[in-house]
């Protein structure tokens, strides 16, 4: 389905190229090419995947409880603050050890950062969706201070222009890459953690947990879970991706942090995208991987038809807004034939799966 | 230096300042409550926002006529919502998720239009300080309140506007309930469709004139992607707000005059990292909400999909 | 003011190609649109001669990464990163393209690579002029400025702005203002309405945003020194002057250095000496002779060397 | 519809109703097939059935909410065509539907005038419509508030603002869907009492239940639907419970009442003087002293909202005591977590079964290990143990004969039947040392209910202590071994089974009088 909503929106966007005397046949050539037209123009696209689905998967937590984390973009930024901090100040370290600890600090950041909309919401009834946009703001600010005082580049500290940066990581402690691309080892992290959020989710008891709370309170007290708890639980779930997302970000692909005054200046707007993955993917963490590659293509690709067509970037963003619309717009078709399967079969034909995405029905 | 904070002119300054920041939000928290209290979360107003914005500058600018760039972007915003509107209530799209796609495009087109009708930056003559007569002339207070431009007016007057629509009329007493209940509504014959529909698009206007506001009255220019994240602020307000106008408006006013105070700390030369004054209005909105021990629940289908069934 | 330094070449049978990556959009009145104009000044002298792609609004940094290699792959004799935070992209692509002459801006760092240029602009020079005059204009001897966030080009503009003011009277009181944004057109506006609330009657500000500002100090029938683009038209009676990159000059002499085999490793400074900046004076605001004088004598004292704007 | 002056809307002319053909299919089910019914003006019709066999639907496509696969409407022998509330409402149709369709955060006028044209245009008239209102009320001596807020009221009197806002609408048709189900013998006299004079002005009155003895008592002929289909419909008076029972089961169906006397042993869980607050704000328990012990149903007979639920969640843990302590098994257990006195082997069958006992978007398996998930064998090291979740599953819904597609089904596609299934299947599967039973059979047929009352003998066999809370008076005379009467927050007393007499538990629930006996006048 995401599919067809995605060609439908590039049709309307074809509109809008032929408007602005573009050819949209040349155009989209260029974006698939941009895309996967080559090894590296794919190797690109995963490189955009990667934070897409990590704040993707954190989405799937954050759904499933029924919250809602818009504060992906803050929670990123903090991550990588932690880790790169880190990275910075202890250079005597194995580069594997630094690593893990690196990304144990990005979720620990992550965390941080969402667990404080977890609690405001859990114990002092503070919406999450206020918290988080609030908090995304203010992790900017902690940032461009952090680039341009504390944490800034002691070469930059001397030249003229200071430009807002960090230094850059030992090669040690940078994230393998598959040279001559700059696709790194988070990949495979991140799908492996794809699949653990799978079976977080249907396999062990505090997904099963999560999940009830999300789905009704007053049944989990019943049943003997701690409501309040688990929403905070969840929130600092989806936190730890997005800060984790935002550590590759940093060890896997600039091996810095910059900062050009905006969140999107160094997320790439990852924590907003991550979220339309997840829901490209059905909330679903292993959708979610294919997902997070079809949209990491997109936007790639995107950026590659504005140079070959030399279309203004404005036109990329609202092709991006339509596609997000038409494929949330999807899931009502999706759901409709699901529906029509049900009443053909029976209910009793129903896959577990189908089961936990009628899930849904309660969250929609 | 803290105690220049005292001064007359500081404290004036910092309250004229709050009521214009205030403006937009005002008309775009406002709009947004409509929406939500009849259940759609729209999380676009950004876009909105942006795109009304730039229409009203461009009609402004080719036209002359201030009114009918706010009629422009009303009629943008409308648009807008008339889309959002489709997606969530017929096609059951998530509503976060949809707003989010609206947001995107809203300020992708309203920089791909600046671009090709406008090209470079440029000013409009926008809405002047209209002084209220007598009112206008109360020394300090006149000065404050009743020397503004009509938009800042209207935003102000709609506060209690809303509050009646909502408590009073035929119309809001549909909205609470279709927010609430759809089921019990749509049993009774009100059209929970057309309700959404027609407080979602409600949304959609008044963005749009929170833009307008922006653009042709208290800055008077546009610049691609100006709004920068107050659309999104706007609907924290109304969570602020407790979903209530007067409500709404003390969050817009609290957000406002911090921002204004920061401004002041800045400009008096106190000693701390801008940063750090920047986030002050994030961080004291995020405080006040814990701190607030009235807390109302929100409407209880807001987000909900209603279908009925069979 | 402008002295070219070197002769345009002449337009070669193969035409040059060059592609700019930059942070922003070409319009706005500020970074990105100083170096779109000087590549349209190049297109009108060389014509067929030049061809040149541009990628705007490239402000999240691995994007822009993405699109230097990928200019670097089709073949661009010249790429040109126009944006600091694009330096460290630049590091790990320049090395692949050993045929492709890469430049960056603005910093001084072409990393020790033979096919890296690195461009900077001395803004501190053209805001140490405005600084003067400004000083020199201000009655109540309060000046505003509102800019970003305390860094790079802008921090360089700022500190030379109040160098300048202050070199006129030292009881000047400059006050400074960062939003935290580039964006933020609003909050830039209501800076200004601070500063002019605050007794400032002359304001200046650095990036894209400032438009606000500028529309604020019309409004109160103050004065406004521009930077980066030519603001002077934006408010005809109120921006005294626009310190103004010419990257032309620049943009010239790599081509030159091209055409001469010099692939990279050298460091340019746009100054008010090499016309690579312009102190711009708009001729709908009335100056002193005495205020233009002073002018011409700062900006040869610069020049000079005899007045350093931050020592 | 008069605006001005504060009188009720006409009721509209209406003669006679009918039904043919009606069809309408659901995903994997066939809920009504080819149904007929009919209706005349100044009679009550009752709809008898099993859960799921079609009763809400068939209604639910006579007010326009589901539209019909197949079939007709006829009004006054001319085809009306009712494809929403609206034209329902216009052909002066009202339904009071199970799940009642109220606005909490409204107030009693603002639900009765939402949705209706106001005099006052664009402004509410609401001071009109109280006054209407408070007109409608007395003519039916139903006092109601205009001003109170729904969440304010009790469910009783809810349902008579669901009455009001119908009558209000000028309706002449009455759907009642399950009514009494959510009533105390005392409503449900005033209750019938307003039908009856309903009847007398000519309304015609269609009513759903799963108590025989209410229908026999209050409706002029019977319908009974099996599986969609209408078996048949007759005279009232020439039917007795036990042939309509048969008939709509299809089977024998004995009342089962607890003879053998029950095997006293020690106190199992007990309160003393226990008190605590309530939804409402108001004090809900005031210092209640109760002990249950093994082998013995308790009964607690109340009129609702007396603090039966708020008993029920203090002996749960679910809501804190203000005073008083909790003894479970002689434990001290006050104050504790509900998961922990869960564990000390109390089980709870909750009175919202569909919001406090189940999950309605989890599938029954999920739902059967609600209280056991982090245990042994379900749950290892964190990780669910899907093999014995789903053999746990299959086993249940075998043995508890639940009727269910798949185990994979979510719970909120069940019947209310089969929900209650599910739930005793978890509850009583644990091999429970006590057992506190809120109105478990409420909204069951009978064959359900007997299914159920069975289960719960059992269990006073095997030694268990259960509290049955019941507003159904004969339910609790025919389990409870001793009945507890709580009023106002304290339990008025406690009697022995055989020598408590209805009439007296009726006085001791307070201002209940005795119900008249099970007769219709109109038969002599
Ligand atoms: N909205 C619906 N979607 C799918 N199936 C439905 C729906 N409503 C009813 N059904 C099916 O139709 C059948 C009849 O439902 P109905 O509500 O008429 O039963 P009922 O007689 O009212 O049961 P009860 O006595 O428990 O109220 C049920 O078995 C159910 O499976
Ligand atoms: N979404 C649904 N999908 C399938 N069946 C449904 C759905 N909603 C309701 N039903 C069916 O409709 C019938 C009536 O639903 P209802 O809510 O009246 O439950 P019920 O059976 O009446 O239980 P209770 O009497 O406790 O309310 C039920 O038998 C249920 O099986
Ligand atoms: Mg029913
Ligand atoms: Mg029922």
């Amino acid at each position: 389905m995401p599919i067809f909503a995605t060609l439908a929106a590039l049709l309307v966007g074809a509109i809008f190229l032929l408007l602005l005397g573009a050819n949209p046949l040349k155009a989209y050539g260029a974006l698939a090419q941009g895309a996967f037209g080559d090894f590296n123009a794919f190797a690109e696209t995963l490189v955009k995947a990667i934070p897409l689905l990590l704040v993707g998967l954190g989405t799937c937590i954050a759904y499933r409880g029924s919250v809602t984390n818009i504060g992906g973009e803050g929670q990123m930024i903090i991550g990588a603050i932690l880790s790169t901090w880190f990275g910075l100040t202890f250079t005597e370290l194995p580069g594997w050890l630094a690593i893990i600890i690196a990304m144990l600090l990005g979720i620990l950041g992550g965390m941080i950062w969402g667990g404080i909309p977890g609690i405001l919401k859990a114990y002092f009834n503070v919406n999450e969706i206020l918290s988080t946009v609030m908090m995304n703001a203010i992790a900017v600010q902690i940032m461009n201070f952090l680039m341009r005082g504390p944490m800034i580049d002691p070469v930059q500290k001397e030249a003229a222009s200071q430009i807002p940066q960090t230094a850059r990581l030992l090669e040690a402690y940078r994230l393998p890459r598959l040279s001559p691309t700059r696709l790194h080892l988070g990949l495979l992290i991140a799908i492996l953690l794809a699949v653990a959020v799978y079976f977080l989710l249907w396999r062990t008891t505090l997904g099963y947990r999560i999940r009830a709370v999300g789905q009704s309170q007053p049944a989990s007290k019943y049943g003997g879970i701690d409501v309040k708890k688990h929403i905070v639980v969840a929130l600092l779930l989806s936190g730890a991706f997005a800060g984790l997302a935002g550590m590759m970000q940093v060890y896997g692909v600039n091996y810095r942090m910059i900062t050009d005054g905006s969140a999107t200046g160094f997320t790439g707007n990852a924590g907003f995208n991550g979220i339309v993955a997840a829901l490209f993917g059905q909330l679903h963490p292993l959708i979610t991987i294919p997902a997070s590659v079809l949209f990491g293509g997109l936007l790639v690709g995107a950026n590659a038809m504005q140079r070959v067509v030399q279309v203004p970037s404005a036109l990329i963003t609202a092709l991006n807004g339509l596609v997000v619309v038409f494929v949330v717009s999807s899931e009502f078709f999706r759901k409709r034939s699901q529906k029509r399967r049900m009443s053909q079969s029976g209910l009793d034909r129903l896959k577990p799966e189908d089961a936990e995405f009628q899930q849904e029905a309660g969250e929609a | 230096m803290i105690s220049d904070l005292l001064s007359a002119t500081v404290i004036i300054g910092i309250i004229s300042s709050g009521i214009r920041l205030a403006t937009p939000y005002l008309f775009a928290s406002i709009g947004e409550m409509f929406g939500q209290r009849s259940g759609v979360l729209n999380l676009g107003v950004e876009g909105q926002m942006l795109l009304g914005s730039f229409v009203a500058f461009y009609v402004t600018l080719n036209t002359k006529n201030l009114w009918l760039g706010v009629l422009a972007a009303m009629a943008v915003g409308a648009l807008m919502g008339l889309a959002m509107a489709f997606v969530t209530v017929n096609l059951h799209a998530t509503q976060g998720i949809s707003g989010i796609g609206f947001y995107l495009f809203g300020m992708g087109m309203s920089n791909l239009l600046f671009q090709k009708l406008v090209g470079t930056v440029e000013g409009v003559k926008g809405f002047q300080k209209i002084s209220i007569p007598l009112l206008g002339e109360i020394p300090v207070i006149g000065d404050i309140f009743f020397n503004q431009n009509a938009l800042v007016y209207l935003a102000f007057l709609l506060v209690p506007v809303a509050w009646f629509v909502l408590n009073k009329t035929t119309l809001g007493l549909k909205i609470r309930a279709v927010g609430e209940n759809p089921e019990a509504a749509d049993s009774l014959g009100v059209s929970v469709a057309r309700i959404r529909y027609l407080t979602v698009i409600m949304g959609g206007v008044f963005s749009g004139i929170a833009g307008a506001s922006l653009s042709i009255a208290l800055l008077n220019v546009f610049q691609q992607n100006m709004t920068a994240g107050q659309g999104f602020i706007a609907v924290a307000l109304v969570y602020f707000g407790g979903w209530k106008p007067f409500g709404i408006l003390g969050g817009a006013l609290l957000f406002s005059l911090v921002n204004a105070l920061q401004l002041w700390i800045q400009v008096l030369g106190i000693p701390i990292p801008a940063e750090l004054a920047v986030m002050m209005p994030y961080i004291l909105t995020i405080l006040v909400l814990t701190l607030s021990v009235s807390k109302s629940r929100g409407p209880s289908a807001l987000t909900k999909v209603f279908e009925r069934e069979g | 003011a402008q002295t070219p330094a070197t002769e345009p070449p002449a337009a070669a049978t193969e035409p040059l190609r060059v592609a700019v990556v930059s942070p922003s959009s070409i319009n706005d009145l500020a970074f990105t649109q100083s170096i779109s104009d000087a590549l349209l000044v190049l297109k009108a002298e060389m014509g067929e001669g030049l061809e040149y792609a541009f990628t705007e609004n490239m402000f999240v940094v691995d994007d822009a990464a993405a699109a230097i290699r990928d200019y670097a792959t089709k073949g661009y004799d010249i790429v040109i990163a126009h944006g600091s935070q694009y330096g460290s992209s630049l590091q790990e692509i320049a090395p692949d393209f050993p045929e492709t002459v890469f430049a960056w801006g603005t910093t001084v760092d072409t990393f020790g690579m033979p096919n890296v240029h690195a461009y900077e602009a001395a803004s501190d020079q053209g805001g140490y002029v405005n600084g003067v005059m400004a000083g020199m204009l201000t009655k109540s001897k309060i000046i505003g400025v509102v800019g970003p966030i305390e860094t790079g080009d802008a921090k360089l503009y700022v500190d030379g702005f109040v160098a300048g003011a202050k070199s006129v009277d030292p009881s000047i009181d400059v006050r400074v203002t960062y939003i935290g944004s580039f964006s933020d057109v609003a909050l830039a506006a209501e800076a200004a309405t601070t500063h002019i609330a605050a007794g400032a009657d002359i304001l200046t500000g650095s990036a894209q945003m400032v438009v606000g500002a500028i529309g604020k100090a019309e409004e109160a029938g103050l004065y406004w020194f521009g930077t980066q683009s030519n603001q002077n038209a934006f408010a005809t009676k109120t921006v005294v002057a626009s310190q103004v990159y010419h990257w032309e000059g620049i943009l010239r002499e790599i081509i030159a250095l091209r055409a001469a085999g010099t692939m990279g490793g050298k460091t340019f400074s746009a100054s008010l000496q090499n016309g690579g900046q312009v102190i711009t004076l708009n001729p709908e605001v009335e100056l002193s002779d005495e205020i233009k004088a002073k002018v011409e004598e700062v900006i040869a004292g610069i020049n000079g060397g005899s007045i350093v704007p931050l020592p | 519809m008069q605006k001005n002056s504060p009188v009720i809307s006409e009721k509209v002319a209406f003669e006679t109703l009918e039904m043919r053909g009606i069809t309408k299919r659901f995903p994997g089910v066939l809920a009504n097939d080819n149904v007929d019914f009919d209706l005349r003006a100044g009679e009550v019709h009752a709809l008898l059935g099993e859960n799921g066999a079609g009763k809400s639907t068939l209604m639910k496509i006579l007010y326009g909410m589901y539209h019909p696969d197949s079939g007709e409407i006829l009004i006054n022998d001319t085809v009306v065509k009712i494809n929403s509330p609206t034209s329902a409402i216009q052909q002066g149709i009202g339904m009071i539907h199970q799940h009642f369709m109220l606005v909490p955060t409204l107030t009693v006028a603002e639900n009765v005038a939402l949705g209706l044209p106001s005099s006052r245009k664009p402004l509410t008239d609401l001071d009109r419509v109280s006054e209407r209102v408070i007109a409608l009320a007395d003519k039916y001596h139903l006092s109601i508030d205009p001003s109170a807020f729904i969440w304010q009221l009790s469910v009783g009197q809810q349902q008579r603002v669901e009455i009001i806002k119908a009558l209000y609408r000028g309706a002449a048709i009455l759907l009642l869907d399950e009514p009494t189900a959510v009533l105390t013998p005392q409503e449900v006299d005033e209750l019938f009492a307003i039908m009856r004079q309903m009847q007398s002005d000519g309304y015609g009155l269609v009513f759903i239940s799963h108590k025989l003895h209410e229908v026999i008592s209050i409706s002029e002929r019977v319908t009974v639907l099996r599986d969609g289909r209408n078996v048949g419909t007759r005279l009232t008076c020439d039917v007795t419970q036990n042939t309509l029972a048969n008939w709509m089961v299809g089977r024998e169906i004995e009342f089962i009442k607890s003879t053998e006397k029950p095997q006293v042993g020690e106190v199992r869980f007990e309160l003393e003087d226990v008190g605590c607050g309530s939804d409402r704000g108001v004090e809900g328990l005031r210092g209640v002293n109760l002990a249950v012990h093994s082998g013995e149903i308790v009964g607690l007979a109340g009129v609702s909202g007396n603090g039966q639920l708020e008993l029920a969640e203090a002996m749960t843990g679910i809501r804190p005591i203000t005073k008083g302590k909790i003894l479970l098994e002689g434990q001290d257990v006050t104050g504790r977590k509900p998961s922990e006195i869960t564990e000390k082997g109390l089980s709870y069958i909750p009175e919202e079964r569909m919001k406090d006992g189940m999950i309605r978007n989890f599938n029954i398996s999920e739902n059967l290990v609600l209280r056991e998930h982090h245990k042994m064998p379900f749950s290892k090291h964190g990780f669910l143990q899907m093999a014995y979740i789903n053999e746990n599953a299959d086993r249940l819904i075998e043995q508890y004969r639940v009727k269910t597609p798949s185990k994979k089904t979510l719970a909120k596609s069940l019947s209310g039947g089969n929900i209650q299934k599910v739930l005793l299947a978890r509850e009583l599967s644990r091999e429970p040392r006590a057992i506190v039973a809120a109105q478990p059979t409420r909204g069951l047929d009978i064959g359900a209910s007997e299914y159920v009352h069975e289960q719960l003998l059992m269990e006073r066999k095997k030694g268990t202590a259960i509290l049955l809370i019941s507003e159904d008076l004969d339910e609790i005379l025919a389990l409870a071994d001793r009945i507890a009467v709580i009023y106002e927050g304290k339990i008025m007393d406690i009697l022995p089974r055989e020598t408590a007499a209805k009439e007296d538990i009726g006085l001791l629930m307070a201002g209940v009088h005795p119900g008249e006996t099970i007769r219709n006048e109109k038969c002599e």
